[in-house]
């Protein structure tokens, strides 16, 4: 047992552990906090993986910036009747079912798409110099529409989220 | 088990995309559903990162992908809340089965 | 500049080809820009200073100057470039004769692949004998058809012009038909020089489009809208044709290019089936015969009449007709010896037809647009029979005295103050001599008078036609019926003179006529000489010392040389010679010394009169063959999909469908997809959840079959 | 550093060696926050003329004892409304987020405690990601006041954490690298060599992080998430005790991580300026203690420059502290970060030496001359008494002096 796999079989059990939690949680706020922990312990994975700075954009972006944008929305909108807003057990029943054949499915094509790859190469993955050459030049194209589309989801959400006047003004 | 393969990462990976689409299958709320999508595009990310670390080919390839999809993941997480907040003043509600009115 | 024309003379004629181009473009730009400033002519500023620099509410006048001096300038390097080309092919080698006047460059290419090279559509231009020769003529005769113009539409000049035919007030469109003329002169111009099928074709169509816009350029009047159309509509039969027979060469040859097609032909014979070859020539011919008004498809060579009288011209004499005879000439080596034949009979069949209906024709134009059908039935039976000097030459000929025909016509039309008929024409000799002058020139010339340029042509085809009959027997009616058409046509074209210019006036019209203004005068003047001259070589009364004979011979394509089967005996010429002779002394007794009363010998072949005088019943058997079954056709479907109701219901009728037939299929079609789209709307339930459910069912059985293939099979 | 835990079997040495500078970090930290809790104490107290800090006993040091007495014996109690699963989740949260920053933040050369290649981004996103206690505090409290700090702290954290990052790639394109490390390392020698002094960009970027830091570890003024006066504690309006002090430390250890941030970045890192040489590789493990003592004594100082300013300055309104931040740090920080890459890009070698002794030693006379300043100016006061409003009030120094 390396450090590795004692590393990986930690993160992973609580990351599998979180997502659970996100899933099952019946409180909307607990479910952003398991989901918060779901992502940090993807960004830790990063680390493990030595995509160091996939980590640390995963921090950033992910936990600093998305997750709290959820949970701003989550306070936003609230209230003790919308925290635990329920469904039939069927459509549990019928989603879990599926989601476990899929799993099931899915882990039979990770085992046989994994066949050969046990050990991985010795050089280190490239790091923040070569990403961000490669940002530059070969995937220049794919970065610029990333912008564009950043540029695009600025102006919309604030667009949608922008304060709205009300003719009537019946409420707030 | 002493060396760490390819397969461990895929299979979390495969733990996360089903728990995400469980997860977007079972909430009514709009941000839980939200969050069920966060969950698949970090299934897909791990996926992403393991191969940029076993497949030597893909050690550029899937880590550019992995920060697209992050970045694209703020910006889709942006407007799905904008769209919710939106949602949330003309039905004051976050029940996402409210918004049937296009229904068939 | 002058370098880089000097370094490939070539280049001469396609600066002379771009000038018409580049003028008509000058006046569309000026005449789209003052149109589109004509809105704000009331106010003040720039678009009201351009509406008024580019002529106001008047005709361009100085646009048709330009256009004038464009298609001198053309003529101009035309002649130059026809001398410098004649230098040159004594002096040079043909291969130096072919780098220097020769070009061509790539405009579109095709599937591209490692193996092969892409197949290219060119753009080139390659002068030889046949080309220069043409292109002078064109260039020269369009010169004097524009000059000409200038003072016969000088009516269209007013700002408001009155169509006394249409009842309609309009302004006057002189800029705009010179703006076509140009159109038509670079359409044809660039058909002569192209070097390739491909170019040849979009001329051609060009040509055609010109065509349509000339023939109806009274489109206020009915009768102008219906023969432009006709002239169009009969022209796409052809052009379907030639079409087929293009899809036919491209396939095969991959190539359109002339030079390439016939060194391929050359070598290896045709790489094709016999009967696809035969069909591909067919094909090319099929679109001359509609180009050039052979039967079947002559019907609208006199409809087009209907243009003003410098069109007519201009069709007949220079660029439309002759663009047809020009292709089959081009595209000899594409015609196999039974579509040669075919060619032959068309032409024989022609000229009989257009010569018969001719003789009983009243409308000035309509006899010379008849006698056009016939002299180019003439030149495909040349053509046919292996003539190809032979029917080019009276190509040639044949388009300058019939321009001078035309612009005479044109001439009297318009001192008898456009009056058409025949009958209420005479004694025209003395109130316009020159213009009865010229016309006489004209007239001896196609009726094949010595010393003449149609005579040595015309001597030319029907030795050519006597020896192919002679060697081969049962071709005797080749020769036959030209002979005894030449007699008609010395007839019916004294008969024309003899109407309009001796005797006395017959109406009020021609008693007041007066000679035509200088501008007109002068084309007629400067046309008659070449009408004489053209064909002249030494020793002048051998028929077959002609020069133009000779300058023809070396563009003649090989595969032409030995088809060509002329009498050594000189007899033709002299039967021919008999035969006009006895046509014109016919003419004589009838019209002249009035021996024979022309009504009498209407009244007597009454029957046969009617016959001629409906041309042969074409427009009829056209109408009942294809017109009326299409329009029946049209009621058919109507019937089918619509309920028949009684008439006085109609406009229920237009909305009752019969719900059985097409309609009803497609309403049930789509009423069917509504009750589909009924049931399914129920599973647009808008709960996400669900959605993700089908997702997962459809992302399991993708994966599953992924797993299935990759893995387990 | 790892050598120490070759002893133990493959694995364990790694585990015990994280485990033991976990262990340093905790205790560092703890310490730390009683020191400058003890420290924000004496420095308000000088600034503004409060008394008790400066009386009691030895420098007022049994005051640090009395508050840790104090809170950990305090009555720990959360409201009924209160989620009490995310309330007492929250300062752990908080904490941890500042905790981990020190993972990658090295006190010497090498003296850290993971050495990642992307550090300075390392430490820019744990640090944004303690807002994320302070949003849930606030959210579980089921308080409006604590739910208003919680949200406004999570508005301003997240727009200042733009200008703040700009501000950390400024010296980043100087050095060409995210190893802190390395960064440190590049700016071994006398102090003009220090980052600051590279350019007028990065000299002005300085200053601008700074604030930027400052507002983003929610220190006065941009204090606004606990502004007692308008939200009575802001997000820790419910907690007391030992959760309260955890806040805290969580606070005051983001405060010395931007701060040991913002000296690796611009002034050095754990060099004195004054020696021409890497310390740690002429002196060995002398040089490592004198690299940490430097490097802790500057970023305190950097903390007490935070401090002073929170006790000079008064509190902005919530919206000119988003307005400080979207209108004039993002411009600016974006015209720096412009400005430095044309630097680098056109600006010939002899002009930046030029620039770099001129405003190191024209800052070097200035800081000369303020101290100097200090020492020799007369006191406005006779020693040992106080000034204001306390003026004639006897105290200890007075006494011993009588």
């Amino acid at each position: 047992m390396s450090l590795d796999v004692v590393l990986f079989t930690a993160i992973a059990s609580a990351i599998a552990f979180s997502a659970l939690a996100v899933v099952f949680s019946r409180n909307i706020v607990r479910s952003a906090l398991w989901l918060l922990f779901t992502l940090i312990g993807v960004s830790l994975l990063y680390f493990l993986l030595g995509a160091e700075f996939v980590g640390a954009t995963q921090l950033i972006v992910y936990v600093g910036g998305t997750m709290v944008l959820v949970v701003f929305g989550v306070m936003l909108t609230a209230q003790q009747q919308f925290l635990k807003i329920r469904i039939r057990p069927q459509e549990w029943l019928v989603a879990g079912i599926l989601a476990s054949a899929l799993f099931v499915l899915l882990v039979t094509t990770s085992f046989h798409l994994g066949e050969g790859k046990n050990s991985p190469p010795a050089e280190p993955m490239p790091g923040s110099g070569p990403l961000g050459v490669g940002f530059l030049t070969q995937y220049l194209l794919p970065f610029e529409i990333i912008s564009v589309h950043l540029l695009v989801v600025l102006i919309g959400a604030a667009y949608l989220a922008r304060a709205k006047r009300r003719p009537g003004g019946n409420r707030d | 088990m002493t060396e760490l393969g390819l397969t461990p990462y895929l299979c979390l990976g495969a733990f996360l995309f089903c728990c995400g689409l469980l997860c977007i299958a079972t909430k009514r709320n709009a941000i839980g559903i939200l969050m069920g999508v966060e969950l698949v595009l970090n299934a897909a990310n791990v996926n992403f990162v393991a191969c940029a670390r076993y497949v030597p080919q893909f050690a550029l390839e899937g880590q550019v992908f992995a920060l697209l999809v992050i970045v694209l993941a703020a910006g889709e997480a942006a407007v799905a809340l904008a769209i919710i907040l939106n949602f949330y003043n003309n039905h004051s509600t976050v029940d996402v089965d409210k918004a049937d009115e296009l229904k068939g | 500049m002058l370098s880089w024309l000097l370094a490939t003379p070539g280049r001469l004629y396609v600066v002379a080809t771009l000038l018409p181009l580049a003028v008509f473009a000058l006046l569309l730009i000026g005449g789209g820009v003052r149109a589109v400033c004509r809105p704000y002519r009331e106010t003040h500023g720039f678009a009201r200073f351009c509406y008024f620099f580019l002529g106001g509410h008047k005709p361009l006048k100085s646009g048709a100057y330009l256009a004038t001096a464009g298609i001198a300038a053309s003529a101009v390097l035309a002649v130059i470039g026809l001398v410098r080309f004649l230098d040159d092919s004594h002096a040079l080698s043909p291969i130096e004769v072919e780098h220097r006047w020769a070009e061509r460059t790539s405009w579109a290419e095709v599937g591209a692949t490692e193996s092969g090279p892409a197949i290219a559509l060119d753009l080139g231009y390659r002068i030889d004998h046949l080309t220069a020769l043409l292109f002078a003529m064109v260039a020269c005769v369009s010169t004097m058809i524009f000059v000409f113009s200038l003072g016969y539409m000088h009516d269209e000049m007013e700002e408001t012009h009155e169509d006394h035919e249409a009842h309609v007030k309009r302004p006057g469109r002189y800029g705009r038909f010179f703006l076509f003329l140009s159109l038509f002169c670079f359409s044809m111009l660039n058909l002569l020089i192209a070097d390739n099928l491909f170019q040849v074709f979009i001329s051609w169509e060009l040509v055609g489009v010109c065509s349509f816009f000339l023939i109806g350029f009274y489109h206020e009047r009915r009768s102008a809208g219906l023969a432009a159309n006709k002239a169009f509509i009969v022209n796409r039969i052809g052009d379907a044709g030639f079409m087929i027979g293009l899809a036919i060469i491209w396939t095969y040859f991959g190539t359109f290019n002339f030079q390439e097609i016939f060194t391929k032909l050359a070598s290896d014979g045709p790489p094709m089936p016999a009967y696809l070859f035969a069909i591909a020539g067919i094909g090319v011919f099929l679109g001359c015969v509609g180009k050039s008004a052979q039967f079947p498809l002559h019907t609208w060579l006199p409809d087009a009449m209907e243009g003003p009288t410098p069109v007519s011209a201009l069709i007949h004499a220079a660029t439309m007709v002759a663009a047809g005879v020009y292709l089959v000439g081009r595209c000899y080596p594409l015609f196999s010896p039974d579509v040669r034949l075919l060619i032959a009979y068309t032409g024989m069949i022609t000229l009989f037809l257009g010569a018969t209906i001719a003789l009983v024709q009243t409308d000035i134009k309509r006899v010379l647009a008849y006698s056009t059908v016939s002299q180019l039935g003439f030149m495909m039976l040349a053509l046919g029979i292996g003539g190809w000097v032979a029917g080019l030459m009276h190509l040639l000929t044949h388009a300058f005295f019939k321009a001078l025909l035309f612009l005479g016509s044109g001439s009297v039309i318009l001192g008898c103050h456009h009056e058409q008929d025949l009958r209420k024409m005479g004694g025209l000799r003395r109130k316009m001599p020159i213009t009865a002058f010229t016309m006489l020139v004209g007239v001896l010339a196609i009726a094949g008078t010595p010393f003449f340029s149609g005579w040595y042509s015309k001597d030319l085809i029907l030795s050519n036609a006597m020896g192919f009959a002679l060697h081969d027997n049962q071709h005797m009616a080749l020769f036959i019926v030209p002979l005894f058409t030449a007699g008609l046509t010395a007839f019916y074209m004294f008969r024309l003179w003899f109407l309009a210019f001796t005797g006395q006036p017959r109406d009020h019209a021609s008693e007041h006529a007066h000679e035509s203004p200088l501008t007109m005068i002068v084309p007629l003047m400067i046309l008659a000489v070449p009408s004489i001259i053209v064909a002249w070589g030494w020793p002048l009364w051998d028929p077959h010392s002609s020069s133009l004979a000779h300058l023809l011979e070396h563009a003649k394509p090989g595969m032409a040389n030995g088809l060509d089967r002329e009498d050594e005996t000189h007899l033709a010429g002299w039967l021919a010679l008999a035969a006009a002779a006895l046509g014109v002394t016919t003419a004589v007794f009838i019209y002249v010394l009035k021996k024979v009363d022309p009504a009498s010998i209407q009244a007597k072949a009454g029957a046969l009169y009617g016959f001629l005088k409906e041309k042969w019943y074409f427009d009829e058997v056209y109408d009942a063959m294809f017109v009326r079954p299409t329009i029946a056709l049209g009621f058919c479907s109507a019937r089918f999909d619509k309920k028949s109701t009684p008439a006085a219901q109609a406009e229920v009728a237009d909305r009752t469908m019969n719900v059985t037939s097409l309609d009803g299929v497609l309403n049930v079609l789509g009423l069917g997809t509504l009750a589909i789209g009924g049931k399914l709307r129920v599973t647009q339930s808008g709960y996400i959840r669900r959605y993700v459910t089908v997702l997962m069912v459809a992302t399991l059985a993708f994966v599953a079959v992924f797993v299935a293939v990759y893995f387990v099979g | 550093m790892k050598d120490l835990f070759s002893f133990l079997p493959v694995p364990f040495d790694l585990i015990a060696y994280c485990v033991a500078a976990g262990v340093i970090c905790i205790s560092f930290i703890a310490a730390m926050a009683s020191i400058f809790v003890w420290l924000e104490r004496k420095v308000s107290g000088r600034i503004q003329d409060r008394l008790g800090p400066t009386r009691l006993g030895f420098w007022g040091l049994p005051q640090m004892i009395a508050d840790a007495v104090k809170l950990l014996t305090k009555e720990d109690f959360a409201p009924d409304v209160a989620d009490k699963f995310l309330f007492k989740l929250a300062p752990y949260l908080a904490f941890c987020a500042s905790f981990i920053a020190f993972v990658s933040l090295p006190f010497g050369n090498g003296i850290v405690g993971h050495e990642l290649n992307v550090a300075a981004f390392f430490i820019l996103a744990v640090l944004s990601s303690e807002v994320f206690g302070v949003i849930l505090a606030g959210y579980a409290s089921g308080s409006k006041w604590s739910l208003f700090g919680g949200i406004r702290e999570a508005a301003q954290v997240v727009s200042y954490e733009v200008p703040r990052s700009m501000c950390v790639l400024i010296p980043v394109i100087v050095a060409g690298t995210l190893n802190l490390n390395t960064i440190g390392k590049q700016q071994t020698g006398f102090f003009w060599e220090w980052n600051l002094f590279h350019d007028p960009f990065t000299f002005v970027a300085f200053f601008i992080f700074f604030i930027v830091a400052t507002a983003s570890c929610k220190r006065a003024p941009f204090d606004l998430a606990e502004a007692e006066s308008e939200l009575v504690a802001g997000f820790h309006t419910e907690y007391s005790g030992l959760r309260w002090s955890i806040f805290f430390m969580a606070e005051y250890a983001s405060m010395f991580a931007v701060s040991g941030a913002a000296s690796l970045l611009f002034l050095g890192g754990w060099h004195s300026g004054l020696a021409p040489f890497e310390l740690s590789e002429q002196w060995g493990w002398v040089g490592h203690g004198l690299n940490v003592v430097v490097f802790v004594s500057k970023t305190s100082l950097l903390v007490i420059v935070m401090m002073w300013i929170r006790w000079s300055l008064p509190r902005l309104r919530i919206d000119q502290v988003m307005m400080t931040c979207l209108k004039y740090f993002l411009p600016i920080s974006c015209v720096l970060l412009l400005g430095v890459c044309v630097w680098e890009l056109f600006v010939p070698n002899s002009i930046e030496t030029g620039w770099r002794f001129l405003s190191a030693f024209v800052c070097a006379a200035l800081v000369f001359g303020l101290i100097f300043r200090l020492l020799t100016a007369p006191l406005t006061m006779p020693r040992g008494e106080l000034p204001g409003a306390w003026k004639g009030v006897a105290t200890p120094l007075m006494n011993s002096k009588a």
